[in-house]
């Protein structure tokens, strides 16, 4: 490597990370792909031809604590991110992993609630709702399942050594991820839980 | 092989594109060339069956769509963007490798359906994709559809899209954040221009599609009834999302031949773009209103007189725009010393072929008419009128006047004015009947018509037409193979253009530029009011460059989405984990591999 | 990088404590009948101030560079817009049809 | 060159009669009337607007061709008032077309005037079934409206999106299962009219045909008796008796209604096929030959029919045809 390429390489023409701004594009991308879900969810809503119909099934309070779960793991996202920046790889690994299990935990409960509804009779196929709801939340459990894995590797690359402040940009652009799942779950549990 | 397989290299991945999008144009070709064939007389025709015909229109329009106009505009993307902004190379180069190698085998997936009958029990070799390029709803249920057909249409545009979306992100990036000192958003060429608008409208649009297209899989696959009717669902939803991005889809494959025409009309006229900033700005607005009209290809549905009027409006609105740029280009051309290469030739005939295609629109546009015109052979008018006499002609412009670039070799000027003049015949000849027998009461996506209708004539015509396109086809691939047997080397700047690409020798060796050019004008090898021409770069680099190396794990990771999609087809749930697995090693690998920038 | 300078945990804290009681008064509301009239417009609102704050605070795009929220904000405003004319097209097709 | 095609249109227009059956230029409802007259407008806007640009176009194209010799043209970045006089221009011009367009939308957005003769339309892949609830019959395949009359067309569809297009009567509404469209139409005069399906709508889209019977009042009249009968029983020892016997112990009455005998609901109505003069969606002419072969292998004539091939020997053919036949 030479001076002059190091020189050329970390100059930007608008300063700005370009990871960081391709993953700022991937969000508003995400957005499209969750408007896209939730227009129909909402565009089906009091259109299945058979029971059981949401506000027979949600369950509020057990949600209620999900979406208290996965702030909480945003919290805990952004003082992990902190934690790094400032070269604090103990607090920072603490942290990671407290967001990934944070992260679990959320998907455990989701999925303590999806077999709770086939239980009570709700198919993916039972009707829109099911369809649509299945489709919406499993969408995001999805993302949430990719959040994880991303943190727990984040978490083996810290406990090995890895990762430092020279990648606090990685932990960043983790953190936008994280931040946006959490902020399309605000949406839902108001959109899907809440607004019956 | 090697190198090409791994190459990271952003003028090879463009030679990649071209090349590949180019022979899925002679396929797609091929199929029109075939229902041409059909209908050239009435009654029955050649004799190709129902089935067979429909897979050819479907086939037709989504390999013309997806796999030949988008991609040869990605090839120029890759090629011609970092020239422009001069950089190096994209902002992620191995990404680049990556959607090349998505649409590769994305585009195979599709078309292996052409033979892949058998394997599905099926009595016929081919289970093509057969419901239609727009692919409504409920036709393409199980219920309507139970063959694997649909299949590979929804899981092949798929992967299209990951692709397509993966280049989308990395050319807003680049543009933005890899230009070189001084090369101000407004001084950005307008190719580049065109194509970063046209990746924002990559980066919205194919989400919807990818949800459309889930939804779809959960019907076929799951017994979900979100377009079954009988279920509660309801077919509408799939024309809107489709439409919600199929419109912005149009304005993608639109956007960035404008762009080019924008480059070669200034060339050939000797004159700066006229209007630089109106165009920028218009293609800004074109590609915002493109968002505000899709259901305007739903007039016949029923969406009410209110909902009508509103997209009728917006619809008519993006004739001024459009009708903005156009009439920059001929300002551009006006007071210039016009030089008529073919190259020129063709940027003209953008010009005079889109403005009836964009005519034919606006009387789309006004609802009630079209509800005589839709789903006749009069939008099969207007749509090839946009899309092979408006982008086809813009890219072969571009092909004309940037393959010197890409391969250091000159097309034959006289080769080229045959190839433009039998191509305008041909269109007009092919396309301009279309609109009589649309009006004359001919359907799309009928394999035979009576003859009592009065349209055999057209129809002959039509076809005759189409011929003489694959006619001048032939003599540009002929043209093009030419620059390889008989080589006429090209100088680095054999138009006198203006920009940055010119500044550095033809084929640009793989630093593209011995330093990196400080811009101090839009037009920086032109001498302009302000400024002098930008000095001559060294010929060789003060220091040596570095190059990144290749790398296989861009590929790999792409074969992991057919795998899956194989999967998902032949329903081997082993097969599943292979994909996944060779996703998730690929992805791993790639992220850990050194690899510097 | 700068928004070390704006953002401290104690923020952080503080966000997360806002957080969590717009999600009480969220749940709240839901379980007392005399907000049913206007339960949806103040939980699309609330939802709103959550989603604003953790995008600013947590997401940096209150002190980062205005161009990432120029990349995240246009999308998610055509989002809402989609979402908002496909329901109006939708229902608004419903009640046309139900009143003829 | 395409204005030379202008004038073929101009043509078409002017002497496109009978010998065009499906031609949008010849409308013969208010509806169609409607729907030509914007076309009308929206279309010498563009003729006009065509010859503008590109007389534009060529004129700069021959008057700046490069001289050898000359000098560099002026660079020349822009000018302002021309701009905004070319976004201004559209501009008015697109309000000249969006007032008349709106008008139109709302003028047939297909709501008939009270007391119309309301029509359901039901597509099924590839045939066309009619109910008329006020009288109570039902048909298919062939459209019998009296002339001079509000129409108010209802339609759906049982399976997948078809289209219903007659370009005289007017343009396309969709037909959508579990959604209602509407058209309404006063047709001028009588005759019969042609349309087809224009969405597609499967292997057979193309041979979805469908014909318009026009009629004065009193034959309407008279058509609407006619379907009300039951169809006559036939005589004793003829061969339409013997048909029906074959009739009633083949699969025919899984699928088929003829009043009286069977209910099947998944083909047409046959209960008076005898007096239509065309079957299988308006393709094929209602003769014994077509009806033979039909019977025999339909999907070979119409690729993908939903009717399986009937085996019937040849005297049991004969017979069900003679049969049919009688179905006046
Ligand atoms: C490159 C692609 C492209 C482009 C640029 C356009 C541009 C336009 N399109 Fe087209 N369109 C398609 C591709 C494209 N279209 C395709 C593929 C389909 C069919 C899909 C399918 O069904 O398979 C379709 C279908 C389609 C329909 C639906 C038809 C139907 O199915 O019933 C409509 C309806 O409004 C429409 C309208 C328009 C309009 C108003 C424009 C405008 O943007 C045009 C604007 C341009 C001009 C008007 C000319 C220049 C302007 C001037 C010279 C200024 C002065 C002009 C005036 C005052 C009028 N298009
Ligand atoms: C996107 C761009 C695009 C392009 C460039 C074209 C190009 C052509 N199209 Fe296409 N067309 C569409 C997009 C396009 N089309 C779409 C979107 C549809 C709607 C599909 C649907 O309804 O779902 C459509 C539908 C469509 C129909 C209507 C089908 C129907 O409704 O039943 C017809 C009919 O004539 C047609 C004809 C042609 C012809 C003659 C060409 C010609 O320009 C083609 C020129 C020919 C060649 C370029 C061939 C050259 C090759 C050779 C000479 C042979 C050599 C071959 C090999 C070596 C392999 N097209
Ligand atoms: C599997 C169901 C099925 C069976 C069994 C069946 N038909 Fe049909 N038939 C149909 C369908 C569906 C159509 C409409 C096909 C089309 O036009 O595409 C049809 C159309 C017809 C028509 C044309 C009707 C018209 O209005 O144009 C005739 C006549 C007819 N059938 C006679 C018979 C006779 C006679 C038999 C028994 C020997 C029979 N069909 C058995 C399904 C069936
Ligand atoms: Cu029914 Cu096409
Ligand atoms: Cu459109």
């Amino acid at each position: 490597m030479t001076p002059a390429h190091t020189q050329e390489a970390h100059r930007t023409s608008m300063g700005l990370d370009s990871r960081k701004m391709a993953f700022w594009a991937f969000i508003g991308s995400e957005c499209l792909l969750f408007g896209s879900l939730i227009s129909t969810y909402l565009v089906y809503k009091g259109r299945s031809l058979t029971g059981p119909f949401p506000h027979e099934i949600l369950n509020i309070p057990f949600t209620s604590f999900s979406t208290f779960d996965l702030l909480m793991s945003s919290l805990a996202m952004v003082l992990a991110l902190a934690a790094v920046q400032r070269g604090d790889m103990k607090q920072g690994k603490l942290w990671l992993l407290v967001t990934a299990l944070l992260g679990l935990v959320f998907l455990g409960g989701q999925f303590w609630e999806f077999s709770h509804f086939v239980h009570e009779g709700l198919g993916l196929t039972t009707n829109l709702f099911g369809s649509t709801f299945y489709v919406l939340t499993g969408t995001h459990g999805a993302h949430v399942t990719v959040g994880v894995i991303w943190l727990l590797t984040l978490w083996v690359q810290a406990l090995r050594g890895k990762l430092g402040p020279a990648n606090a940009m990685t932990v960043e652009i983790t953190g936008l991820y994280w931040h946006f799942v959490d902020v399309v779950w605000i949406v839902i549990f108001t959109v899907v839980y809440l607004i019956q | 092989m090697k190198s090409w397989l791994t190459t990271t290299d952003h003028k090879r991945i463009g030679l990649l594109y071209f090349w590949t999008a180019f022979a899925f144009f002679l396929i797609g070709g091929l199929e029109a060339l075939i229902i041409r064939a059909q209908l050239a007389r009435p009654d029955g025709g050649l004799g190709v069956s129902a089935e067979t015909f429909n897979q050819l229109f479907t086939m037709h329009g989504t390999t013309m769509v997806f796999l030949a106009l988008m991609p040869l505009s990605a090839a120029f993307f890759n090629f011609i963007i970092p020239l422009q902004i001069g950089a190096r190379d994209v902002a992620f180069p191995r990404l680049n490798a990556f959607s090349y190698w998505a649409f590769l085998l994305g585009g195979l997936f599709l078309n292996a359906s052409f033979i892949a009958g058998p394997l599905f029990g099926a009595d016929r070799l081919s289970v093509a994709p057969d419901a239609g390029w727009f692919g409504y709803a409920n036709l393409t249920s199980r219920q309507f559809s139970p063959g694997p057909n649909v299949d590979f249409w929804l899981l092949g545009l798929q992967i299209l899209g990951i692709a397509s979306l993966a280049a989308g992100f990395n050319f807003i990036v680049t543009i933005l954040n890899m230009r070189a000192p001084g090369m101000r958003m407004l001084r950005l060429p307008p190719f580049t221009w065109m194509t970063l608008i046209t990746q924002f409208l990559v980066i919205t649009a194919f989400p919807v599609i990818t949800v459309a297209l889930v939804l779809l899989m959960f019907d076929r696959f799951f017994g979900t009834h979100f377009f079954v009717p009988q279920g509660g669902g309801d077919p509408i939803l799939w024309q809107h999302l489709f439409w919600m991005f199929g419109h912005p889809e149009v304005y993608i494959l639109i956007l960035p031949a404008m762009g080019i025409i924008s480059e070669v009309l200034p060339t050939f006229s000797q004159k700066p773009l006229f209007g630089y900033t109106v165009v920028v700005y218009s293609g800004v607005v074109i590609a915002f209103l493109g968002w505000s009209v899709w259901s305007h290809h739903m007039f016949s549905t029923g969406l009410g007189p209110i909902a009508d009027s509103v997209f009728a409006g917006t619809t008519m609105l993006i004739a001024i725009p459009t009708g903005v740029k156009i009439f920059n280009w001929i300002g551009t051309l006006w007071g210039g010393q016009i030089r008529f290469t073919t190259s020129l030739l063709f940027a003209v005939g953008f010009i005079a072929m889109f403005i009836i295609g964009g005519l034919s629109g606006v009387s789309h546009a006004a609802a009630p008419s079209d509800l005589q015109q839709t789903d006749t052979y009069y939008v099969v008018a207007h749509l090839h009128y946009v899309l092979f006499g408006g982008t086809i002609l813009g890219l072969f412009a571009g092909m004309y006047y940037w393959w010197p670039k890409m391969t250091g070799r000159m097309l034959s000027e006289s080769l080229g004015k045959v190839h433009f003049w039998l191509t305008m015949i041909g269109m007009n000849l092919a396309f301009f009947p279309m609109h009589f027998s649309g009006l004359l009461g001919m359907p799309r996506r009928i394999y035979t018509y009576s003859s009592d209708l009065g349209v055999a004539g057209f129809n002959l015509a039509s076809t005759i037409g189409a011929f003489l396109i694959g006619l001048a086809t032939l003599v540009f691939f002929w043209n093009l193979l030419r620059t390889r047997w008989q080589p006429i080397t090209a100088p680095s700047n054999p138009w006198g253009g203006a920009t940055l690409e010119w500044a550095i020798p033809s084929p640009p060796p793989v630093y593209n530029f011995t330093v990196i050019p400080t811009v101090e004008s839009r037009m920086p090898l032109w001498h302009t009011e302000r400024h002098a021409p930008m000095p001559a770069l060294p010929e060789r680099p003060p220091a040596p460059i570095h190059v990144p190396g290749g790398s296989w794990w861009p590929m790999i990771t792409a074969t992991g989405l057919p795998i899956l999609a194989i999967a998902a087809i032949s329903r081997t749930l082993p097969l599943v984990f292979v994909g996944a697995a060779v996703l998730i090693v690929g992805i791993y690998r790639w992220a850990y591999e050194p690899f510097e920038m | 990088m700068s928004e070390q300078a704006h953002a401290t945990t104690g923020t952080y804290l503080r966000v997360a404590a806002i957080l969590v009681m717009i999600t009480l008064i969220e749940v709240g509301i839901f379980y007392v009948p005399t907000f049913q009239t206007v339960l949806v417009p103040v939980l699309l609102f609330l939802s709103a101030v959550k989603f604003t704050l953790v995008v600013m605070f947590y997401m940096h795009l209150k002190f980062d560079n205005r161009f990432f929220a120029f990349l995240f904000g246009g999308p998610l405003l055509l989002g809402v817009v989609v979402v908002v004319s496909l329901l109006f097209i939708f229902y608004g097709a419903l009640r046309l049809r139900t009143g003829s | 060159m395409p204005l030379a095609l202008f004038v073929v249109l101009l043509l078409l227009t002017a002497c496109g009669g009978a010998h065009l059956p499906q031609s949008t230029l010849t409308p013969a409802s208010d509806f169609s009337a409607d729907l030509f007259g914007l076309f009308k407008t929206v279309f010498w806007w563009a003729v006009a607007v065509f010859i503008v640009v590109e007389a534009l176009l060529l004129i700069a194209l021959a008057r700046f061709r490069a001289r050898p010799g000359a000098a560099a043209p002026k660079p020349v970045h822009g000018h302002t008032v021309l701009e905004i006089g070319w976004t201004l221009a559209p501009a008015l011009i697109l309000v000249f077309i969006a007032v008349p367009t709106m008008r139109t939308i709302f003028a047939t957005a297909g709501h008939a005037p009270e007391g119309a003769l309301r029509v359901e339309v039901i597509g099924h892949q590839w045939w066309w079934e009619y109910r008329y609830p006020t009288l109570n019959i039902s048909a298919s395949n062939e459209l019998h409206i009296p002339v001079q009359t509000p129409i108010q067309l209802e339609m759906t569809s049982a399976d997948v999106i078809h289209s219903f297009w007659v370009p005289r009567l007017g343009g396309k509404r969709d037909l959508i299962q579990g959604r209602t469209n509407r058209i309404a139409w006063r047709v001028d005069s009588t005759g019969e009219y042609w349309g087809q399906c224009a969405e597609f709508c499967g292997a057979s889209h193309a041979n979805m045909r469908l014909r318009v019977v026009v009629q004065s009042d009193s034959v309407f009249q008279r058509w609407v008796d006619q379907q009300r009968t039951a169809p006559a029983t036939p005589a004793k020892g003829s061969a339409a008796e013997a048909g029906q016997q074959v009739y009633r112990r083949s699969p025919c009455i899984a699928c088929h209604t003829i009043a009286g005998l069977s209910q099947g609901k998944v083909g047409p109505d046959l209960s008076h096929l005898g007096s239509r003069a065309t079957i299988a969606g308006a393709l094929f002419p209602n003769t014994t030959e077509m009806l033979r072969r039909w019977i025999m292998n339909a999907p070979a004539l119409k690729p993908g029919a939903l009717m399986t091939p009937q085996n019937l020997s040849p005297q049991d053919l004969d017979a069900v045809v003679a049969y049919l036949q009688s179905l006046k």
